[in-house]
């Protein structure tokens, strides 16, 4: 295995897409969208629960997330790190960690210490797939952004 | 000596290392490569007789018309149709997008355009959309089994191909299951309810025969790119009846007999279908690769494919694990095949080390690996210029790749 | 050294003889010539890099996708535009008939398209069909003087240009007259209207500077083979919000972002509106024409072509009987013209025994050679690589014919 | 001039196009059609005299011909010939004359003794030019094969 895809595929990917963290759907979630990659068919769903925290005055927190969906390595792992990563978020403090990591993935460059998100740094070798990385990211910015729904399951029932 | 002798020295493409192993291409349902010919006949056009068609009557003009009109002459016999049953198109999408336009023009509410599961999303969204713009239905012949092993139902076509149905089209041969649709009887049993049929040639044209008296189709597309021509030129072969009464979907210059400031009168056809200027050079190169493909024969080519393709699934099926779709006898060049534990991108990236080119994902076929509960598939496919010992490196790289993943 | 210096020996096809004379191509306005490095293009993907696009992850896939995208930013920059405005097409007559369909299901019965006499059957016939499908109506802003040497009659914009105009499409530069158009002017007072602005750019692309930005239109349209570009490619530029806006005439694989077996939805812009696989290497090396021109300097382009018109005019002025068309001052690269003893087709046949390419005849502008009483006429048009001297031989031959026919 | 070139503008070519015979329209045709080469813009119409001849029981003759139109001295002139050897022909008279110019203009050679048609053999190296020296003809014929009509000045007005 040369250099390059042993860089791609990196331990903490490999178990990331074995044993997915919080996968699953959400059922009270409040924020959910849908992302796809129309090039190659694969699909992330995200659910997560974006609520004010405990002290006062202070901005949502999400206190819970979940993704769905199926797609390669890379995705599925990088979904579902990103899920481990966003609790206790705030959508500003998710935004600036995704800027992050979009950073490592098109530029092979991990800009602070970031922990697990630098283990997508090979990703940036292989420019296609990039997209497969931040596909689970992407939905879950967009469910940032999207309207508050009620619960999932009323959600699913509209 | 036979032309299949020295094949591969013929492709100038194929003597390349990939991540330092020798390229092996197997993504020929996606686009062929070109032989040295094909691609000299381009240069040659370019550095000797480029100039516009049918406008002209200097010198370059009326040698590239005529090479032009040849190259129509050319396809036609490819096919065993007339020239001007020919019309040069973009490509198979191209072709479809025509007719859907302008036989779609004539549907009406109530109307049926009967399709099958296994369409190419370029054969099946243009008939969606015009469906939807003339209150038509669109209804699917089913394929049949979990792996769609058993090819299309035709125990449904009596229940299916209804006087309503106007307008028939299927794929010769699909690009994923890789299965031979029987396209001579459907075209018949469409024609005997009334309907109009339109085949997909895409996959088919390049690997072996194509006689569209045969088929009995009224219309059928392909692309020249996947034939061992050049990108961006296609053929639309339509019966001269048909073409007689359709109208043409793009107009402008080179289409028209005359045009005043308030209406236009149509040339007849095969010019009232080719607006504005052609791939001229894109012709005469796919006429070019005609004479390539039959210089090697195409009975033998389809031969060739097929023994390709029954060694390439035989050696695959022994791999624990392995989900293999269409049907196990008569196939066309290429085999589809999906893991439960590791993803057609992460194979296809892994066998890119391996110098194998391999597509993986949906292939323009959403709805189909939906219902057979797949997002996407692993596929190689095959050409004139492929051999065994590709497909073994193939089989190797994959047990690696498993292994890897530790499935399988 | 200046890349100017050596010109024609970038162009392979210019060193031939026809009829045992040296080739002078004076076809400019039908199609261009192609550098050495253009074709080169075209060889090096077919022989290195070829494979189909977009859909793949392996390592020709992706050397060709990014070779396709890469062609696009360079379109964009050759134009100003951004890479996600520019839509690879056929050619011009494509890019209009995919607005007059995709623009034109909007109308209603009472909207004017507005458009010129002087238009090409590529950005005409397109819009008369429109009209007569929606019952919109189609207006001409007419040309000026018997021989339209005064170019469009401005004067009557006022009374033309009303809030009922939904669409406003002119030639940059008309391929008979020679005439350059105002259409910074023209676009910005379609603009003023509301009304939405369509500019053929076919004969204005490879003769100078093109700023999309500059001259304020919502859609400019090209072909590539008329700036050293290959046949079978083309551009399509559309302002970002109008492209948001449009729905995709051609569907199929490629532009759909999902597809179940009842609906699709699509990509954005610009894989909306490329449905199958494109003309990739007519693209990639359309890029490369891009560069070869920017070598030149775009301005320096306009110069030489404008001086060498303006040479020819003045050389053929000069022959008895000889009515030339458009205006005498600032205008592109070619000059129109006829006699009234002798006829374009006698004429192009002589000088093509001559080695000379002229065009004869009424170059897609039918109705506006009704209206200046012509049935034809012989063009002359000039390209980068064109001398002073080809036009004497021009100029000699023509006095020859004229006497032969015992005109002139 | 090349000898290909002075083949094809044979004299009595430039004659006929110089000076064409029964041009103009004619006011007692019953048999009217227009040709065009949608190639070039050439245009030629065609008038018409059918009628029985003065002996019964003879198919109808061209009593009266002319043309109109525009185009190249090929078209023109070969339009003009056509004319002068139409008259007194019946249709199928007409349609075995046109038989062999056809074969003349598309390989030079002359089938019979065909007098003043000959001069068209030139046309045979000059593929893009058949459609110009045949266009008349086709209109004839097209004339010829048209249903009956009233006179010229009856068919103008309806
Ligand atoms: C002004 C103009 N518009 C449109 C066209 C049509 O271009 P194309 O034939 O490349 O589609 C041409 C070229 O013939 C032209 O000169
Ligand atoms: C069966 C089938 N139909 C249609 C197409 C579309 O062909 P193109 O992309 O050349 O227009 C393809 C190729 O991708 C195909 O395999």
């Amino acid at each position: 295995m040369s250099g390059d895809l042993s860089e791609l595929y990196q331990q903490v990917i490999l178990d990331h897409n074995k044993r997915p963290r919080n996968r699953g759907k959400l059922p009270t979630a409040n924020r959910i969208a849908h992302g796809d990659n129309p090039t190659c068919g694969d699909q992330c769903s995200v659910y997560l629960r974006l609520e004010p925290p405990a002290t006062p005055h202070q901005p949502e927190q999400i206190s819970a997330i979940t993704f769905d969906g199926s797609g390669c390595a890379i995705s599925q792992a990088s979904a579902s790190l990103m899920t481990t990563l966003a609790k206790g978020k705030t959508a500003a403090e998710f935004e600036s960690m995704f800027k992050n990591f979009h950073e490592i993935v098109t530029t092979g460059q991990a800009p602070e210490e970031i922990s697990d998100l630098a283990a997508f740094a090979g990703v940036h070798t292989f420019p296609a797939r990039i997209k497969c990385a931040t596909l689970g990211w992407h939905a879950a910015l967009n469910a940032l952004k999207s309207a508050a729904t009620s619960t999932l399951s009323e959600s699913l029932t509209r | 000596m036979s032309p299949w002798k020295n094949i591969r020295a013929d492709f100038p493409i194929l003597h390349q290392q990939v991540h330092g192993k020798p390229l092996i291409y197997l993504d020929n349902a996606a686009t062929a490569q070109k032989p040295r010919a094909v691609i000299d006949a381009l240069v040659h056009f370019y550095e000797r007789d480029n100039s516009n068609v049918h406008r002209g009557l200097h010198a370059l003009s009326m040698r590239s018309t005529d090479a032009y009109e040849t190259a129509r002459a050319r396809l036609a016999r490819f096919i065993n149709a007339a020239a001007t049953e020919i019309i040069f198109t973009r490509g198979t999408t191209e072709g479809i997008n025509l007719l859907a336009h302008s036989l779609g023009a004539k549907l009406r509410p109530g109307d049926v355009i009967l399709t099958t599961e296994m369409e190419h999303h370029s054969n099946l969204v243009p008939w969606q959309q015009v469906a939807r713009a003339t209150g038509a239905t669109i209804r699917y012949l089913p394929v049949v089994g979990a792996d769609a092993e058993g090819g299309l139902d035709l125990t449904q076509l009596d229940q299916l191909l209804t006087p309503a149905v106007k307008i028939f089209t299927c794929t010769h041969i699909s690009n994923t299951l890789g299965v031979i649709n029987p396209v001579e009887e459907l075209c018949r049993r469409a024609r005997a309810v009334g309907a109009i049929s339109v085949i997909d040639a895409a996959q088919s044209i390049g690997h072996g025969p194509l006689d569209v008296q045969a088929i009995g189709a009224d219309f059928v597309v392909f692309s020249g790119h996947k034939m061992c021509g050049p990108t961006g030129i296609g053929v639309l072969y339509g019966r001269r009846e048909q073409l007689e009464s359709l109208d043409p979907d793009e107009t402008g210059g080179g289409m028209v007999a005359n045009v005043t400031y308030e209406s236009a009168r149509w040339k007849p056809a095969p010019e009232r279908f080719e607006a504005g200027t052609p791939n001229i050079a894109g012709a005469i190169a796919l006429g070019r690769a005609c004479d390539y493909l039959d210089a090697l024969d195409r009975a033998e080519i389809a031969k060739h494919d097929q023994s390709l393709t029954g060694f390439a699934y035989d050696q695959l099926a022994k791999i624990p694990g392995i989900r293999l779709l269409g049907p196990t006898g008569a196939r066309s060049g290429m085999v589809s095949f999906a893991f439960s534990d590791v993803h057609a991108h992460d194979i296809v990236t892994f066998a890119d080390e391996d110098g194998l080119a391999l597509r993986g994902g949906h292939h323009c076929n959403q709805p189909l690996m939906r219902k057979l509960g797949l997002t996407g598939t692993t596929r190689a496919s095959f050409y004139i210029y492929n051999t065994e010992a590709e497909i073994e490196v193939l089989v190797t790289s994959l047990r690696r790749i498993l292994a890897f993943f530790g499935a399988g």
